[in-house]
């Protein structure tokens, strides 16, 4: 399986991305799943009903890097997968902007809708990432819900 | 021992700096040193039970503040506030 | 919540109906989920080994769209989301052509994926559309099999 | 009653035809009239237990060769063999 994995502070082209994807491992690919992730204009983490204006990213260069190969390296053991790419962006975004890219390709839909949904939940829950928002009524730092955790622990079973 | 710490997000915060150069050869030394410069804070963000301790970018597996930790020489430790992403 | 269906011969843009999806709903899309099927080059009809040449496509003009629609009514239901766009292409397809997309946006991650992977589930089993593939060793319809109605059951309960 | 008649997929090719004009009042008329225009064949394709049955576009639900079927005139029948898309 081929794994790609940047991290960075500028936006990235999904459409480039699917291109690549879909040219590159030939006609095996029969089914092409993704997920983008946007900043939300309404507060996740204070709850103070603030509306959000800016959303900045933290990384530990290399550590996360590597947080996010270990989910990567699980879900090509678990499902038969061709490709996967994942794009992280880090530094201050404005709602709307694009956060995050999964895409993932697979002969079988099942393994590709699968083996994206397992990496966005490991990225919530795993992957060496601090996010903070900062809203007209202050700033505070995210963390995942217990939703998130729970969506995580779902797929030991 | 010549040890490099790290603090991320809310503890970066807490405790005003991203970096420290200290020298200590294990745990208890490490936070010895860490005491004697965190004359603001103290250490207690750091061993809020949520923070997770890393060495040379490997996370310390189980409850690192009961961990037999001895470095050497250009170490980098880094204490990590609750992580999330995507 | 909006919807969008379109069947037609010609290929489809992928990245222009992401712009869409990304700019006409406002900073509450938090999470745009997509799936993307692709002719494949090995046989899935008669199982005969024989390498895929061409797919063809058959629908029921008017019923077709129904059978979707009703898809897309029960997705608006069960989960929130915001936007809806499903295009599946009809006609004789080769090797890594472009079949069908669904995407899907929402405020929730776990929502746009449970819907894109609900509406692919029931467009295997009960979109009115009839696949014929012709592979060298000659030509078959394909059914849906039984895992894929497995699947689609799976989401009654 | 002038119904039309429309046979999709592995159904259009096993009677030869798409579609078919024929005069029918109820499900049983409209059989008979398939049989007669269908000699080659003859409807058995069309009796198969995985066939369904759309009339006016909606789906007859239950087993429609037990169903109550009266026509009106500009009718659309259709028989549908299994479907999958994606």
């Amino acid at each position: 399986m081929d794994q790609q994995i940047q991290i960075q502070q500028q936006d990235f082209s999904v459409d480039k991305i699917y291109a690549a994807m879909r040219h590159e491992y030939g006609n095996k690919v029969g089914a092409i799943a993704s997920f983008v992730g946007l900043v939300r204009d309404h507060n996740a983490a204070a709850g103070d009903g603030g509306d959000v204006q800016t959303l900045t990213i933290e990384h530990y260069p290399g550590m996360t890097e590597k947080s996010i190969q270990k989910i990567l390296d699980y879900a090509e053991e678990r499902w038969p997968l061709i490709a996967i790419h994942v794009v992280h962006r880090v530094g201050t975004m404005a709602p709307s902007e694009q956060i995050v890219l999964v895409m993932v390709a697979s002969s079988h839909r099942d393994a590709a809708f699968a083996g994206a949904q397992y990496v966005m939940d490991c990225l919530k829950t795993e992957a060496v990432f601090w996010k903070n928002e900062r809203s007209d009524l202050g700033q505070g730092w995210v963390e995942s819900t217990n939703a998130d955790k729970f969506r995580a622990k779902m797929w030991d079973s | 021992m010549n040890i490099q710490v790290k603090f991320f997000a809310s503890l970066r915060e807490q405790v005003g700096t991203s970096e420290l150069q200290v020298s200590a050869v294990n745990l208890e030394t490490l936070l010895n040193a860490l005491k004697a410069r965190l004359t603001e804070t103290g250490i207690e963000p750091l061993l809020s039970p949520n923070v997770r301790l890393a060495v040379n970018q490997d996370l310390v597996k189980g409850n690192w503040r009961e961990a037999e930790l001895v470095f050497t020489d250009g170490d980098e430790v880094a204490f990590l506030p609750p992580v999330t992403g995507g």
